[in-house]
């Protein structure tokens, strides 16, 4: 690897960051624009990843230094078909969070912006790492920005919503940390390639039970799955609208690549075991998250509930994958379950980035959430009514937008494994169309106009500029889905023939 | 002569004395009292053990005379610390002295 | 030469260019809009037909098909092929679709003049087009689904276009939910057929040895136990059709969708949405006809010729000029489903062009009447005959065409579907399907006929029973449209005269239709006895129409004779009650249950969860103190009570703070030393 | 390298401490504070450093097997100096108009960590016990310094009363193992155990024993239930003694723990493991959720440390020399502590400088603190994080370090309560940053820092991060210091 391309990602917003701790604090719109362009960086660094990523060529851009020789640590980082998707999702939303900021952040700039790019390094990190410390490293560090983000620049019940947050994440990865001792102590190594690659409890299946419902705690809070979901309405709900976008965008990527790049391939008898506990969950988050989110009147509080949902589908796809370990005739549906999943994962982050954009739109003008609050909005901003439309039929998955490839081929790959779940979770997609079109499309645009909002204002040009982009990238991976899924499917095609 | 469980026992009995003393007495000085007895129990152990199991070793006398000194400058020690609460609060009645708690 | 054939892909992306330029450019500017739109969908009809008339003369194309790729999907090791094509089916549809569209198209500047948001309409109704164009040229079941979902989504825009009026917004969310249930029971039949066949190319199942492969392999049911494939995946792709095609029981949001514009209310029952649906069964009509004794044939025989009779009774009590059509064509639909569960694959590919023409020329026709009269109640009508001519002419070229009157459209597609049945029922021998379809589908011809006598004689006969209805013949941009489609109503159903029919068969060509679309199917021979017996019963029809509402036409204030049929009456007015019962048992439980859930994450899943984790910790807190204070002082004054034992020596004595310290240490380590002397060692 | 050589820096620390005792004398009511004397006391304390720095890699015994110098001793001498030098930065102006005696302070600091390098160095339960009671005697005074200061006496004496007991019990402990054994020196006790001819009568007395030494060790680490004199000592004393007791005592503790059980009593490691094992659970678990309710920042550090005690003690009772892992605890033990050092008294470092400005332990008094003192809040917050044991500090080195031992002997429970624990105290350390954050403060005033104190923090904080990130060069050290004389 001649050029540390993965290193710069990850460390330009950690550089940027400490420049702006010594900026002096009055110099807002200098921060500001600095911060920006310091995304700009890795934004375009990511682009060139994907540019010049071999399709099917495994982990590559790798860099491998000796970190903690004593403990065989190492700075071991690479990217796959798997990592390099969500790495340009995270530059871009964060892009975007760190635009839209600039123009809705008023008090304490300075910390924002700061945390707002360490935030960024611990999120890249995440996505590049391949050695165990190291990953666990950055996942924590995420952590602490984002607990600053919520209760700092959240609303009324921030600082519950940001300890709650915190201890949550900070339970499931202690429990994590152990398992990866336990994993290190049974290969003697923390790389997570070469760990995997041993294969460290096939002789011990209760001992990688052990292990593997630890990890799977850890990430299973972050997705989040179903009975592990609670911290997320109020984190979600509290945060402030760049904070949310990240957290459903980016962090709750986090928990489903854990399960790609750790569980899956470590773990694949105890997955194999315990895929239909999993799968059961997922489903339940599918259709439980849908209709919870259906009985909100918050806004924001429905789209958090969505994402539950959302969520359910990658990890329903995942199970479905895992079902299906050993039999080798079904490596077709376990591939594109798991392309759907990971499909899903970039959806979602686009989509329901932009969902949460556009409530902070209507947020800052009308200054309530309620649904009841609105209607007939439509003809009084047009433009926000079509953006909003364009999202939120995405969410629900409707053809010609990204995100019913990502469902379909979830479906597709888990009915042929396991048609029951399959099937079950499908009716959450009447549900999504239900609360999309009723609740929120309905109840905020549609009917008799409320006087109130006379004076209601369409979306000004910065917010315009933030939405666009991923607008477009809604149309485009739905009308030419190739573009992303030859990236994925090289790389689950590899992962998989690797179990 | 005296067997050596005599000893011990007299050094138990002495060691009991003084746990007691310490926990009973509610005068700062008295619990000093039950602690010197209790490193004098030690003493008459160390005594004993020298003499009936390494009579030509000095250990066990050096390690009495170190107790004894240490007792010492153990009680100077208390007893400043007594006189200073003495100082402020006008008591030595150590259940008094109880400002900190949860 | 296939250069031409390739060009078929361009035939959706005419009227999606057309969309997004409207929408993201011209939105301001009203006539570049119309232009636009017509200009679009006008490409394609130019394409269109090109195609179809060569295709007509392409017996390859016709039998074996032609596809263009677009793009693949990785899945896993393999590829997943999406691209269009032409064959017999997309053919005929072909020669429909984007003609009737046009028509609409023409139509709508006149309808939708002076609109707010006159541009977005012609925006939306060139996506509806992309979506139908491209439904009926997908060469594979996935993109299928992709436009059929992306006219659902139309739907839901043009029904509730006026949005502003509550009714508008709920009758769209409406038509979008109940076909969207439908839509998920046929994405569940496509999942079961692709993780079947492994393909969803139509050309790859329908070839020899995936059909082989369907008929052997079964599939294990819950509930059910192991049925074979087929039918399985036959009746779950036809809960899509049932949707689409606003069948029994998802027929509801149809007449609702009248809250719509007039002219998309055209869109939908004639050329596009509705007829997805029978496309769909007949699409796939291999696969509900690989095993005729299972379950798929009769659930779709039975469903179509149900609704058919059903939806026909409802029409029948509507003073809504548009809701009766709306039940007409759910009765019609009901025709063409009940064809294809008896086998009638061309009859009712035929009915469903004809269909589409003349329903699309009486819905632009009521239009008309509406945009004239000014409403769409019927009991306030009449008399229009005079002021409006040109549509009421092509009006009752409609209407004839509909009733099946020979020799216009209706009548050559309906009487094949009739023969059919009827053939089959005599082939059988033993009453049956067949049988059943037959007998129903000839009562509704006698109700449709009836019903659209009502519609004429209310409407264009008598005096205008309202004072505020001041009709005017439309502009012409919407009656030429009227005589275009008429002239189809008139003739079009000449293309399939059965070849055996003195004079006209061999004029035309020996069934032309059938030659186009049903190869492979036998053509149904000609029976007298069903063609006389239907031709009598619409007749019969009509005369009773005149009978009661034509002889001595309503006057203002007169109650509709209908009502003289007392209970019956307000149960067919109410549609047999089926909005309110769904409502009631299907749509309020769910809503409540969302609730209900939502109360239970609320209040039973974060708040003790949390409230644990902090009451937990302030709990053991406390205990820690009360370890700390509490316990240790109550030990202490236990073993001041034991001192106070042999205290008869020493005086009594209560022991201090400092010294509760030392007392749990002393306490361990007693403690430690027991456990040690006790445990073995 | 003859006598001198190896004793040289206990001696140096010796003069520097009777060096300071004597210039404060000497100069004894002139005008003015003697802002220089801390200066020879930090002048004392790093050549102490460089001098113990010379031994590095030394192993040998001597005054006839008394001290150890070895790389453990030396670990602890490096501990002593270090935390013995931040303490000093962080008190140079705590005592200003507090106390007239301020310069005793400093020399009785030095010679406090004289004794803990002695205690760390000893092999010889004679040595041990000298050692400990002369870091006791030093700690009394200390806590007690503020006389004036009726809370600062009480914790004074509770501590006396204690210790004196608790010494007490520990030295009839060592009565009995010296008349089980027959001799004093930790190798030689060993020894007599490994030759095994002793009666089943003798090996029974060696039980209470052992249990009496713990209780002695526990008292000095401060482990449940040996714990419950800190809470009070803590609060009473002047904030940077409490800083030092957090941490000296402490680690002499676990030093002569450590030195004496695996030196001597090798031969009962199954036993003491157990009991340490059980211990350290309810140690930390107790002091973790007592701390969950404390308002006054000092007693929640006080149950902290006993918390973290716990922590270390894992690494300790899961100690597994012989093991082929890395993870053989008692370099968890030293790694732990190392993180521990820095972090907590960086800690302390902050609270002082709040209670400077203030005058003030309230946690709610925190508030606003970001707006007030960024630098202080920013500071605060990562050393909590440390203690909190998030990556990238030192306190997360610690915990992993101690959990993996744990794991290596297949403790799976105590390694479970250990990250329950660990989970707790995220709430407790957090509420203060909550407040320091979160909550908007009436008081806007700014918060100036002391230069001594601002150099203390900035060191502490700078350490805790270098060790989170760069914990090579630490581990190593740790790895040699695992080398006790003879063990191994």
């Amino acid at each position: 690897m001649d050029f540390p391309i993965l290193t710069l990602i990850t460390f330009v917003p950690l550089l940027g960051s400490l420049i702006v701790l010594c900026m002096p604090k009055e110099k807002e719109r200098l921060i500001k624009q600095f911060s920006i362009a310091v995304s700009f960086i890795p934004l375009i660094l990511s682009i060139l990843l994907w540019v010049n990523l071999e399709k099917g060529g495994g982990i590559q851009f790798e860099e491998l230094v000796a970190w903690i020789p004593a403990i065989h640590v190492n700075y071991h980082v690479g990217a796959d078909g798997l990592s390099v998707p969500l790495i340009f999702l995270t530059a871009l939303l964060t892009t975007l969070s760190l635009f839209y900021s600039s123009f809705t952040i008023k008090n304490r700039v300075k910390e924002f912006f700061f945390l707002f790019l360490l935030l960024e390094m611990g999120m890249f990190g995440v996505f590049v790492s391949l050695d165990f410390v190291l990953f666990y490293v950055f996942w924590e560090i995420g952590l602490v920005p984002m607990y600053f983000l919520i209760g700092v620049w959240g609303g009324p019940r921030r600082e519950y919503a940001a300890i709650k947050f915190f201890i949550y994440t900070l339970v499931g990865s202690v429990a994590m940390l152990l398992a990866i001792i336990g994993i290190y102590l049974n290969t003697g190594t923390f790389d997570i390639i070469q760990a995997a690659a041993m294969r460290p409890f096939v002789e011990n299946f209760t001992l990688g039970a052990l292990a593997f419902w630890a990890i799977f705690l850890a990430f299973a809070i972050k997705v989040p799955m179903f009975p592990f979901h609670t911290w997320l309405p109020d984190a979600h709900v509290e945060a402030p609208t760049a904070g949310s976008v990240i957290l459903a965008g980016i962090l709750l990527k986090l928990g489903c690549y854990g399960f790609f790049r750790i569980l899956l391939p470590m773990f694949p008898e105890q997955f194999h075991r315990f895929a239909p506990i999993i799968a059961v969950l997922a489903v339940i988050s599918i259709v439980y998250g849908a209709m919870v989110s259906m009985a909100q009147w918050d806004l924001k509080k429905l789209i958090a509930y969505s994402s539950v949902s959302h969520m359910g589908y990658v990890m329903l796809g995942l199970a479905a994958a895992a079902f299906a370990i050993g039999s080798k005739d079904m490596l077709t549906s376990q591939a594109i379950a798991m392309n759907g999943a990971v499909f899903q994962m970039f959806n979602h982050g686009i989509i329901t980035g932009a969902l949460f954009f556009l409530v902070g739109v209507i947020y800052e003008r009308a200054h309530t959430r309620d649904l009841t609050a609105f209607g007939g909005l439509a003809s009084k901003v047009p433009y926000y009514y079509g953006i909003m439309l364009v999202a939120g039929l995405a969410s629900l998955g409707l053809p010609g937008l990204a995100g019913f490839w990502g469902e379909f081929f979830v479906f597709r790959g888990t009915f042929a494994i396991a048609p029951v779940y399959a099937a079950v979770g499908a009716i959450g997609i009447v549900f999504t169309a239900a609360y999309i079109l009723w609740k929120v499309i309905q109840h905020v645009f549609l009917g008799p106009f409320n006087e109130k909002w006379a004076n209601l204002t369409d979306m000004e040009t910065y917010e315009k500029i933030t939405l666009w982009p991923l607008v477009i990238f809604m149309v485009l991976f739905g009308l030419y889905p190739p573009l992303i899924v030859d990236t994925i499917n090289a790389a689950m095609t590899r992962l998989l023939s690797g179990l | 002569m005296v067997p050596l469980s005599w000893f011990l026992i007299l050094g138990a009995a002495l060691f009991c004395i003084g746990v007691y003393g310490v926990l009973s007495r509610r005068n700062a000085i008295g619990i000093l009292m039950g602690v010197e007895l209790i490193l004098n129990a030690v003493n008459i152990n160390l005594i004993a053990f020298w003499r009936y199991r390494t009579p030509d070793q000095l250990t066990g006398l050096v390690f009495a005379v170190f107790v004894m000194a240490i007792a010492a400058a153990e009680a100077a020690v208390g007893l400043a610390l007594i006189i200073a609460i003495y100082r402020t609060r006008n008591t030595v009645i150590v259940e008094d002295v109880d400002l900190l708690k949860m | 030469m296939t250069e031409l054939y390739d060009w078929v892909r361009l035939i959706p992306l005419f009227p999606f260019l057309a969309f997004a330029i409207i929408l993201l450019f011209t939105q301001r500017n009203q006539k570049l809009s119309t232009y636009l739109a017509w200009v679009g969908i006008g490409l394609s009809w130019l394409l269109g037909w090109t195609i179809v008339f060569r295709a007509i003369g392409d017996a390859h194309v016709l039998e074996e098909g032609f596809r263009a790729p677009i793009f693949s999907i990785p899945t896993g090791r393999g590829l997943l092929q999406l691209g269009f094509q032409v064959d017999a089916l997309t053919t005929a549809m072909l020669f429909m679709v984007p003609f009737v569209c046009l028509m609409i198209f023409i139509y709508s500047k006149g309808y939708m003049h002076g609109d707010p948001r006159y541009s977005r309409f012609f925006a939306y109704i060139s996506l509806f087009a992309t979506g139908m164009l491209g439904l009926i040229v997908s060469d594979n079941l996935l993109l299928l689904y992709i436009f059929w979902e992306v006219m659902g989504l139309c739907s839901y825009l043009l029904i509730g276009f006026w949005y502003e009026k509550p009714s508008a917004m709920k009758a769209g969310l409406k038509a979008f939910i109940t076909t969207r249930i439908g839509d998920v029971i046929m994405f569940l039949g496509m999942l079961l057929l692709y993780s079947t066949t492994g393909t969803l190319s139509f050309h790859e199942i329908f070839s020899e040895e995936t059909l082989h492969f369907l008929k052997e392999t079964t599939v294990w049911l819950p509930l059910v136990g192991t049925v074979s494939v087929a039918p399985v995946i036959a009746v779950l792709l036809f809960g899509g059709a049932v949707g689409k095609s606003a069948q029994f029981p998802l027929h509801v949001w149809l007449p609702d969708a009248m809250e719509g514009p007039t002219p998309v209310s055209a869109l939908i029952h004639a050329a596009t949405m509705v007829s997805a649906g029978v496309y769909l069964v007949a699409r796939m009509f291999p696969i509900f006809a690989l095993l005729p004794e299972t379950a798929s044939m009769s659930v779709v025989a039975f469903i179509g010729g149900f609704t058919a009779l059903f939806a026909a009774t409802i029409a029948l009590a509507q003073d809504d000029i548009k809701r009766v059509l709306a039940y007409s064509t759910i009765s019609q639909l009901g025709y063409m489903i009940a064809a294809l569960g008896v086998g009638a694959y061309v009859a009712a590919t035929f009915h469903l062009i004809t269909h589409a023409f003349f329903k699309a020329l009486l819905f632009l026709g009521s239009g008309s009447v509406i945009h004239g009269a000014g409403t769409q109640d019927m009991m306030e009508m009449g008399g229009l005959r005079k002021k409006m001519p040109i549509t009421f002419w092509t009006f009752a070229a409609g209407m004839l065409a509909l009733a099946g009157v020979p020799p216009f459209a209706g009548f050559w597609s309906k009487d094949e579907i009739l023969a059919h049945a009827f053939e089959e029922f005599m082939h059988k021998g033993v009453v049956s399907w067949p049988f059943f379809v037959w007998l129903v589908l000839s009562l509704g011809a006698l109700l449709t006929a009836f019903y659209m006598a009502r519609q004429v004689f209310l409407t264009f006969y008598g005096e205008t029973r309202s004072h505020h209805v001041h009709a005017h013949e439309s502009p012409k941009v919407m009656t030429y449209p009227l005589i275009a489609l008429a002239v189809f109503a008139v003739f079009l159903g000449f293309v399939g005269v059965p070849e055996e029919f003195p004079v006209l068969g061999p004029l035309f060509g020996h069934n032309l239709f059938h030659h186009i679309v049903g190869h492979g199917y036998p053509a149904t021979p000609l029976n007298w006895g069903v063609m006389g017996l239907s031709v009598l019963l619409a007749l019969t029809g009509l005369f009773l129409g005149w009978l009661v509402y034509g002889r001595n036409p309503l006057k203002e204030g007169q109650p509709d004779p209908m009502t003289k049929l007392g209970p019956v009456y307000t149960l067919l007015r109410n549609k047999y009650y089926i909005d309110e019962f769904y409502s009631k048992f299907i749509v309020r439980p769910a809503v409540a249950l969302a609730t209900l859930l939502f109360r239970f994450d609320n209040s039973w899943v974060i708040d003790p969860f949390v409230n644990l984790v902090g009451k937990v910790g302030a709990w053991l807190s406390d205990l820690g103190r009360i370890f700390d204070l509490n316990i240790i002082d109550g030990i202490v004054n236990g073993v001041a009570a034991v001192t106070a034992w042999f205290g008869k020596i020493l005086r009594l004595t209560q022991t201090g703070k400092a010294q509760n310290y030392l007392l749990v240490a002393i306490l361990t380590v007693l403690l430690l030393l027991g456990l040690y002397l006790y445990l073995p060692m | 390298m003859n006598l001198i050589g190896l004793l040289s820096p206990e001696l140096i620390l010796l003069a520097t401490g009777l060096l300071v005792l004597i210039l404060d004398m000497a100069f004894h009511g002139k005008e003015g504070r003697r802002e220089w004397l801390p200066f020879v006391a930090i002048a004392g304390l790093i050549v102490f450093l460089i001098a113990a720095s010379f031994l590095w890699g030394t192993h040998t015994s001597l005054l006839s097997d008394m001290m150890a110098v070895d790389s453990f001793a030396l670990f602890f001498k490096v501990v002593a100096g270090l935390s013995t030098l931040l303490v000093i930065l962080a008190s140079w102006d705590y005592f200003q108009g507090k106390t007239p005696y301020e310069g005793e302070f400093y020399g009785l600091l030095v010679l406090a960590a004289l004794a803990i390098t002695l205690a760390a160095a000893s092999t010889d339960l004679i040595m041990v016990y000298l050692s400990m009671e002369f870091l006791s005697i030093g700690s009394y005074i200390l806590v007690g310094y503020l006389r004036e200061d009726p809370k600062s006496n009480e914790g004074a004496i509770k501590y006396f009363l204690y210790g004196a007991v608790a010494s007490g019990i520990m030295l009839y402990g060592m009565s009995l193992v010296y008349g089980v054994t027959g001799t004093t020196n930790l190798a030689q006790i060993a020894q007599v155990f490994a030759a095994g001819k002793l009666t089943d009568d003798m090996l029974w007395l060696m039980l209470p024993a052992l249990i009496m030494l713990l209780a002695g060790f526990g008292f000095k680490i401060a482990l449940v239930p040996f714990h419950q004199w800190s809470p009070d000592a803590y609060e009473g004393a002047p904030t940077p003694v409490t800083a030092f007791l957090s941490v000296g005592p402490k680690a002499a503790g676990f030093a002569i723990l450590m030195r004496v059980f695996l030196a001597a009593f090798p031969a009962f490691q199954l036993d003491w493991a157990a009991v340490l094992a059980a211990i350290s659970m309810i140690t930390m678990t107790l002091g973790n959720v007592v701390a969950l309710k404390q308002t006054n920042i000092k007693r929640m550090l006080a149950y902290s440390s006993i918390a973290h005690a716990g922590y270390i003690l894992i690494g300790f009772a899961s100690v597994a020399l012989d093991s082929p892992s890395l993870f053989n605890g008692v370099n968890g033990v030293l790694l732990y502590l190392l993180g521990y050092l820095f972090s907590n008294v960086g800690v302390f470092v902050a609270v002082i400088a709040f209670e400077n400005a203030t005058g003030s332990n309230q946690i709610p008094d925190y508030a606003g603190l970001i707006k007030r003192s960024p630098w202080l809040a920013g500071t605060l917050f990562v050393l909590l994080l440390s203690l909190t044991g998030i990556p990238a500090t030192a306190g997360f080195l610690g915990k992993f370090f101690v959990f993996a031992a744990a794991i290596n002997v297949q403790f799976y429970v105590l390694a479970l309560v250990g990250i329950v624990n660990a989970a707790i105290a995220a709430f407790y350390y957090l509420n203060v940053a909550r407040y320091m954050f979160f909550v908007p403060s009436q008081e806007e005033s700014h918060i100036a820092i002391a230069p001594a104190l601002a150099v203390a923090l900035g060191v502490a904080t700078f350490a805790t991060l270098l060790i989170g990130l760069y914990p090579q060069p630490f581990i190593e050290f740790a790895n040699q210091s695992v080398r006790l004389l003879g063990v191994f």
